[in-house]
């Protein structure tokens, strides 16, 4: 791959949350890059902490969340230390973000096009009369047909997958350089996923638009994503090009991460479910968080620390015994 | 949904409890103690007179018949006669419920204009001192007893500092009131441009605009920072923040718009509950209102304006809620499409 | 259980605000149980040689306008103003959520027939309707008390209806029933009380609410019989000496029936963040 | 809404420089009255008409005569009861069986039409056809049918005499017999109202020395001077703002403030104070023919019996409720059934003591060692000195067994009580306008049991006396059945009258010319201010 420096580097990342039953240790040493244009996928079970570093990496995370150590490198500079100042700067011009369930996550009572044109003009130093066509121009490279009609629409009024396509918009009106989607396609019917994926990766392709996607279908990204990032509670226990991932998973839990993913030629029966569920994160943890449900562990797993080695130079895996 | 559907929808959802209204105050008023025949016939009353006059009221009819005739006269609008006063209760009630709403909003205005930031403050600092504060002084407001509070008031202000005017109601003695256009002195005046009159009357307001509104704030803090907490920790304020507007863009133009809802339907409730407390403030402030109105006539069981006082409430009360759908549907348009 | 426990602690560390509230509570529930016994003087004693006297050392608050011990008659009130207070919130606790229950239950007939009331009650400003309900059946302790539950009864009804209405069709509800209990078994022993932890926030919301009710009743002449001490007549009684300068007989009693307001509505906050950690507002 | 919010702001940084601007101008001339209740018709014959009401048609009505003036030891004046003055009428002759009056020629309504015997024909007519309180009153001189009015010309009017009776000529000079303007009131008379009640109710058609300028009802009465007014000195105030504020305690801080100029309904212990402060005019009178009295009801047990109404007499705290709900402003009575400045108030002085021994003993004697149970009931529209009053002889009825508990039972319904004549034990009080004796008792004991004998105390023996007494001219055998009825009173005590309340009035320093009347209102054609 390309040698300049990655667009986005996230080194050593640890956070915890304070609340009412005690402090969530929710992100251990959370650390990996994305290249500009590149599509870098982060998996793992529900509660891995995969949103958490979406969020952190924004700088959008709740109040209760104290951020323990490391770095986020956006393009030399390290958004955890910056001002706010100057992440609001950021926050949509240079880095942007879509959810999940998106009719929920646009503002109900204003209408698409008011939503859209307000990050155009805090952003995009356009004169007011060019902020309405910029916003069109949006809407239609989204593929949302009539955007002329549909700059009237209220979110309630319009599709789940037209409502992922206006959060699009927003997110790209100013043509950011990196672009996070946080389970863009959950809740969305299969066809739409689709499309919008594909919508996704066309846009990122024309203006080399760094992308993470995080979701956890690990069959989704396989065709999708060129690097991987997988997560279990709070740790990157496995990051490597795609291909690598699939042929040959060095982690247990990424082995049985896609042992449990449905794949074209695979039966129902072939499926199988990883064991235990995922440790509460307000326990005191032994080093390797997977120690619990892992069929390989040996005694010396719960020696301190975690070994992260680095078993090619572009594959990562944090285990004691990797494959 | 158009306006007239709006309404008659919301005056089908009142008519019930309006009906009940109806049936209440007839009762309750018939319970009231007192003879009004005795009470009029004058201190030197023979039984033969109080007889007749109780003829002249209609009062030696049976029960179910006084309602025919209660109910015929409200179909008419004729509201009767105020005894103690000797005007129609409808005259009565038209020249003095400007005085008691124009006090209300005046004192709801205030109450918004200091429990809205103050929710705002509390929900964008959670379990800081500013919320704690606030919780503490909003509901130290409710908690104070009004008749209380208005006396202490014009105790201090007016009786030791001087600051503030006479409580001798809507305007001091020697200024004559602003030509009348809807009956609020403050935008009579202002329409007549009559900057004396607007002064005046507006000095009088604030003593018991306080005092009535320092009542309402608690539910209005309360209500405000509890919708603000929702609607920050919303899916769409994340989008919003993700997308780098401006915190204030963020806080008020997402956030607070939608966080009106809520409150919006409050202050229907609040609004009710003011004309009900605002009985107690008109006593102590001499305020002209349909309050004392009513409560004088309670004490001196004359029945006709309390229940032409508990109607016009009612009624006031749906119509309240109608605006409230409307300025409910102003702010979200899903209740003006989907209806 | 520790977990409870530290739940509670982190609430109540959280807001020191709930810790007063509910330390003051405990205060005027001593207060209303001892007041009698720790009254320095009889609250109904007058001596005319000392009418209208200051607060000093022999009487803390004063005297009223025929030489009774102001402070005396604050203690005393209390048992009555709280007692006044509790019953009419425990009838419309009681009543309303039973009524809201069957009628979120049930639906059909019950439920017109609740909603008509609770709309009917709904339609007339609070106040005004108490008013009109001591008025008309007369200013006993009985009637104010039922004139501050009938006002207070929508609140609890529409709580429990839609409490009711929404634990309905939920999972236990059904399971319950397939275990063959009867409707009235599956409405008593599951629905209900769930729906109670709102309604306990809303209670004491209440008390606050009705003691303010009930004084404000007095102060227009309809309340407590003369000569039994209760904190709205004896404001409503000391409002006329305050101009001429005796402002004790109606500034104590006022702050009395304030702080014991404050300290319901504080404690009702505090309980809404123990109960309901999801609505915590 | 944004509009109101920045004008409230701007509000609370304005009021503390404008207190008292608007107060300035227009202030010489005007008299602000304060008052707790006010007028509720405009009309005196009418139908429930109140107290403040006659305050109204008193200055805005003329009445054949008035009464003479006279000055009190202490400076204060009173009318005179004993000399009556031309108002309308210039002068009069007294027949033996007719009053023949002479009407002033210049004499105009507030319209400009002249005023003609026609007009007080018709308005003479009126009162004692429209029945209840205004009938009661002409009936009480003896003016009973219209066939007793006789219009001899324009200038004269007759009345002719059913009977020769005293109190006929002062009747005349009370409120109730006013001259009505018939040509405008009939105007708006119809079929069913021939007397134009309900247009007269919220409209004046007079002649009196104020017009009317204003009236919200329930809120302020405003008089404007009416300049041609012929039938007595022109007033000095040109107008009269009167406003109704409910809380005594309000009323005390606008005198006080300066922001009133009169007012007379404030709490004895209010008056007590702001004379003895001396910042402002403070001038009491004895209501004339008038006490406040513990009435009991001698029909039905316990209160029948005689013993136990004397062991109440012997027990009620007199000097403490005089001290400590009064505050002094009044004259204690101690039983004396005859106030001060009436015939005869010195025969009897202060009959009853408290005395706690012949208190118990005459319970035992009654029968009634370990008391009873009973309810002591007042108006709670008086209850600033009832209800310490009541409290009062609450506690002392309790030292001799008598467990009495308080009923404050609201005004409308205190009449209806009182003519039921059940309640047991209850405060009340009574003052007739016409000041004699005789007239007192026979409202109070007479055995006819009027309204106002609360007690339905009916004795033959004491109607004899009250019935002589009534009609006799000689001075002596008058006095003497005067001192027959009240002793019988004493002896019998169906009620014990304890003082003889003050009509208090508190004005600026620089408010002149204060009148007390019989009718204790307010005649504001004396007043002045410098």
């Amino acid at each position: 791959m390309s040698t300049d420096p990655p667009l986005l580097a996230v080194e050593g990342l640890s956070l915890d949350f304070r609340t009412r039953d005690g402090v969530v240790r929710a992100l251990d040493e959370v650390s990996f890059t994305v290249r500009r244009g590149e599509t870098v996928g982060i998996v793992g079970e529900t509660g891995s902490g995969k949103s958490v570093t979406a969020f952190a990496i924004m700088g959008i995370l709740a109040p209760a969340a104290r951020v323990r150590a490391g770095r986020v490198l956006f393009g030399g500079l390290d958004l955890l230390a910056a001002s706010e100042a100057q992440r609001l700067e950021y926050r949509g011009r240079e880095l942007s973000m879509i959810f999940q369930n998106p009719r929920t996550a646009l503002n109900p009572i204003r209408t698409v096009g008011r939503q859209i044109a307000d990050v155009v003009l805090r952003h995009a130093n356009l004169p007011r009369a060019r902020i309405r066509d910029r916003v069109l121009e949006t809407l239609a490279r989204v593929q949302i047909p009539d955007p002329e009609r549909r700059y009237q629409a209220y979110p309630f009024e319009l599709s789940g997958g037209m409502c992922q396509r206006v959060m699009i918009a927003l997110a790209l009106a100013c043509a950011p350089s990196l672009l996070i989607a946080d389970e863009p396609t959950t809740g969305l019917d299969v066809t739409t996923q689709a499309e919008i994926l594909d919508l996704l990766a066309e846009l990122a392709a024309q203006s080399r638009t760094a992308t993470l996607l995080i979701t956890h279908d690990l069959g989704l990204v396989a065709e999708r994503c060129d690097r991987l990032v997988v997560m279990h509670a709070g740790h990157v226990v496995e990051s490597a090009p795609t291909r690598d991932l699939f042929a040959a998973p060095r982690h247990p839990y990424t082995a049985r991460l896609i042992a449990a993913t449905p794949r074209p030629r695979a039966k129902l029966g072939d499926l199988l479910p990883i064991p235990g569920s995922a440790p509460d994160l307000r326990r005191e943890l032994p080093p390797c968080r997977y120690l619990a449900r892992c069929e390989r562990a040996r005694g010396t797993c719960d020696e301190e620390p975690l070994p992260r080695t680095r078993v090619s130079s572009d594959h990562l895996v944090a285990c004691r015994f990797p494959r | 949904m158009t306006f007239a559907k709006l309404a008659g929808r919301r005056l089908a959802l009142a008519l019930p409890g309006l009906v009940g209204v109806v049936v209440v105050t007839f009762l309750l008023n018939r319970a009231l103690p007192g003879d009004p025949a005795a009470f009029f016939a004058g201190p030197a009353a023979t039984p033969q007179a109080i007889a007749e006059i109780r003829i002249k009221l209609g009062l030696d009819r049976s029960l179910p018949q006084q309602f025919i005739l209660y109910v015929r006269d409200l179909a008419r609008g004729d509201l009767g006669k105020s005894l103690t006063t000797g005007q129609s209760v409808r005259a009565d009630l038209l020249a003095r419920l400007p005085a008691s709403l124009e006090l209300t909003l005046c004192s709801l205005a205030l109450a918004l204009a200091v429990a809205l930031p103050l929710g705002i403050l509390a929900a964008t600092r959670p379990g800081s001192w500013v919320d704690h504060a606030a919780r503490v002084v909003t509901t130290a407001g409710v908690s104070l007893p009004i008749f209380f509070t208005g006396l202490l008031l014009v105790y201090v202000f007016y009786y030791l500092l001087g600051w503030a005017p006479a409580p001798l109601g809507r305007l001091d003695a020697f200024t004559s009131p602003p030509p009348p256009v809807i009956g609020f002195y403050l935008v009579d005046s202002a329409l007549a441009g009559d900057g004396v009159a607007f002064r005046a009357s507006l000095h009088q307001l604030v003593l018991p605009a306080v005092t009535l509104g320092l009542f309402a704030m608690a539910p209005i803090a309360r209500m405000t920072r509890a919708a603000m907490l929702g609607v920050l920790a919303s899916d769409f304020v994340r989008t919003a923040r993700a997308a780098g507007l401006a915190p204030r863009t963020v806080l008020f133009t997402y956030a607070l718009r939608n966080a009106l809802l809520p409150v919006v339907t409050l202050l229907g409730m609040v609004f009710s509950f003011l004309l009900g407390a605002n009985v107690l403030v008109e006593k102590v402030f001499a305020w002209p209102g349909v309050g004392s109105y009513a409560l004088e006539a309670l004490i001196a069981s004359d029945y006709a304006p309390v229940q032409g006082f508990v109607l016009t409430m009612a009624s006031l009360y749906v119509l309240l809620n109608l605006a409230i759908d409307i300025l409910y549907g102003l702010i979200d348009a899903r209740v003006r499409i989907e209806g | 259980m520790s977990r409870r426990l530290r739940q509670v602690r982190y609430v109540v560390g959280e807001n020191p605000v709930t810790l007063a509230a509910f330390s003051l509570f405990l205060a005027i529930v001593v207060l209303a149980l001892a007041g009698p016994w720790i009254a320095p003087f009889d609250p109904l004693l007058s001596d005319t040689s000392r009418a209208l006297q200051p607060p000093s050392r022999r009487h803390w608050f004063g005297t009223d306008q025929i030489g009774r011990d102001v402070l005396s008659r604050i203690l005393v009130a209390t048992r009555l103003d709280l007692a006044i207070a509790l019953s009419a919130v425990a009838i419309s606790f009681g009543l309303g959520s039973l009524a809201g229950a069957c009628a979120g239950f049930f639906g059909g007939w019950t439920d017109r027939i609740v909603t008509r009331v609770t709309d009917t009650i709904m339609a007339f400003p609070l106040f005004v309707l108490a008013m009109a309900i001591v008025a008309a059946l007369g200013n006993t302790l009985a009637n104010i008390v039922i004139a501050t539950a009938i006002i207070n009864l929508p609140f609890y009804a529409r709580m429990a209806r839609a409490e009711a209405n929404v634990r309905r069709e939920m999972g236990f509800v059904e399971a319950a029933r397939l275990a063959g209990n009867g409707q009235v078994g599956v409405l008593a022993r599951h629905v209900f009380p769930n729906c109670l932890p709102p309604m306990m926030v809303q209670a004491s919301l209440n008390l606050g609410w009705a003691i303010l009710n009930a004084a404000s009743l007095s102060f227009i002449g309809l309340g407590v019989r003369p000569p039994t001490p209760e904190w709205g007549i004896m404001v409503a009684d000391g409002a006329a000496f305050i101009v001429s300068g005796e402002w004790w007989i109606a500034l104590f009693p006022g702050l009395a029936l304030m702080l014991a307001v404050f300290c319901f509505n504080l404690l009702g906050d505090g309980l809404r963040d123990l109960i309901d950690p999801r609505r915590r507002t | 809404m944004a509009k109101v919010l920045r004008i409230l702001g701007a509000a609370l940084v304005a009021v503390a420089g404008l207190a008292g601007s608007a107060r300035a101008q227009g202030r010489a001339d005007t008299l602000l009255v304060v008052t707790e209740l006010g007028p509720n018709s405009m009309d005196i014959h009418g139908v429930g008409t109140n107290r403040p009401a006659y305050q109204a048609s008193w200055n805005l009505y003329d009445r054949l005569m008035t009464y003479g003036v006279k000055t009190l030891p202490n400076g204060s004046q009173m009318y005179d009861y004993t000399v009556l003055k031309p108002e309308l009428a210039e002068s009069w002759q007294v027949g033996a069986d007719a009053i023949t009056f002479r009407l002033r020629p210049d004499a105009r309504f507030h319209d400009g039409t002249p005023v003609t015997a026609r007009d007080v024909k018709w308005s003479f007519d009126r009162a004692v056809t429209v029945g209840g309180f205004p009938t009661f009153q002409m009936k009480a001189g003896s003016l009973e049918k219209p066939d007793q009015f006789e219009i001899v010309n324009d200038q004269t009017f007759r009345v002719r005499l059913l009977r020769k009776d005293k109190l006929t000529m002062p009747d005349l000079a009370v409120p109730v017999p006013i001259i009505i303007n018939s040509e405008l009131a009939k105007k708006h008379a119809t079929s069913s109202d021939p007397w134009a009640m309900e247009w007269l109710k919220n409209n004046v058609a007079g002649g009196g020395a104020y017009r009317l300028e204003a009236w919200r009802p329930g809120q302020e009465t405003i008089y404007a001077r009416f300049d041609e007014w012929k039938s007595g000195p022109l007033p000095k105030i040109k107008r009269v703002l009167v406003r109704e504020v409910p809380s005594s305690g309000n009323r005390r801080a606008l005198l006080e403030r300066g922001d009133a100029d009169i007012s007379f309904d404030l709490p004895p212990k209010d008056f007590a104070e702001l004379a003895k402060a001396g910042k402002l005019t403070v001038i009491s009178h004895p209501v004339e023919n008038a006490f406040a009295y513990v009435g009991m009801n001698v029909k039905n047990p316990p209160f029948a019996s005689l013993k136990v109404r004397q062991a109440v007499a012997a027990i009620i705290p007199y000097e403490k409720i005089f001290a400590t709900a009064v505050y002094g402003r009044g004259v204690l009575l101690q039983g004396n059934p005859i106030a001060s400045l009436t015939f005869g108030h010195e025969m009897l002085p202060a009959p009853f003591k408290t005395d706690l021994a012949r208190a118990k003993t005459l319970m035992a004697e009654a029968g009634f060692p370990g008391g009873f149970e009973t309810t002591l009931s007042f108006d709670q529209g008086f209850a600033t000195i009832n209800e310490p009053m009541a409290v009062l002889v609450q506690e002392s009825l309790a030292q001799i067994g008598i467990r009495a508990t308080i009923e404050k039972i609201p005004g409308a319904n205190w009449r209806n009580m009182l003519l039921k004549k059940e309640m047991p034990i209850f405060l009340n009080a009574f003052g007739g306008w016409l000041n004699y004796p005789e007239y007192f008792f026979f409202w109070n004991f007479h055995g006819q049991n009027a309204v106002f004998n609360t007690s339905s105390y009916q004795n033959p023996e004491m109607d004899k006396l009250i019935d002589a007494a009534r009609f006799e001219t000689d001075k002596a055998r008058y006095a003497e059945l005067v001192r027959g009825f009240t002793k019988l009173m004493v002896s019998d005590v169906p009620r014990v009258p304890i003082y003889q309340p003050f009509l208090d009035i508190a004005m600026q320093k620089n408010v002149k010319g204060y009148q007390y009347w019989f009718h204790r209102q307010l005649d504001y054609r004396q007043l002045s201010k410098e």
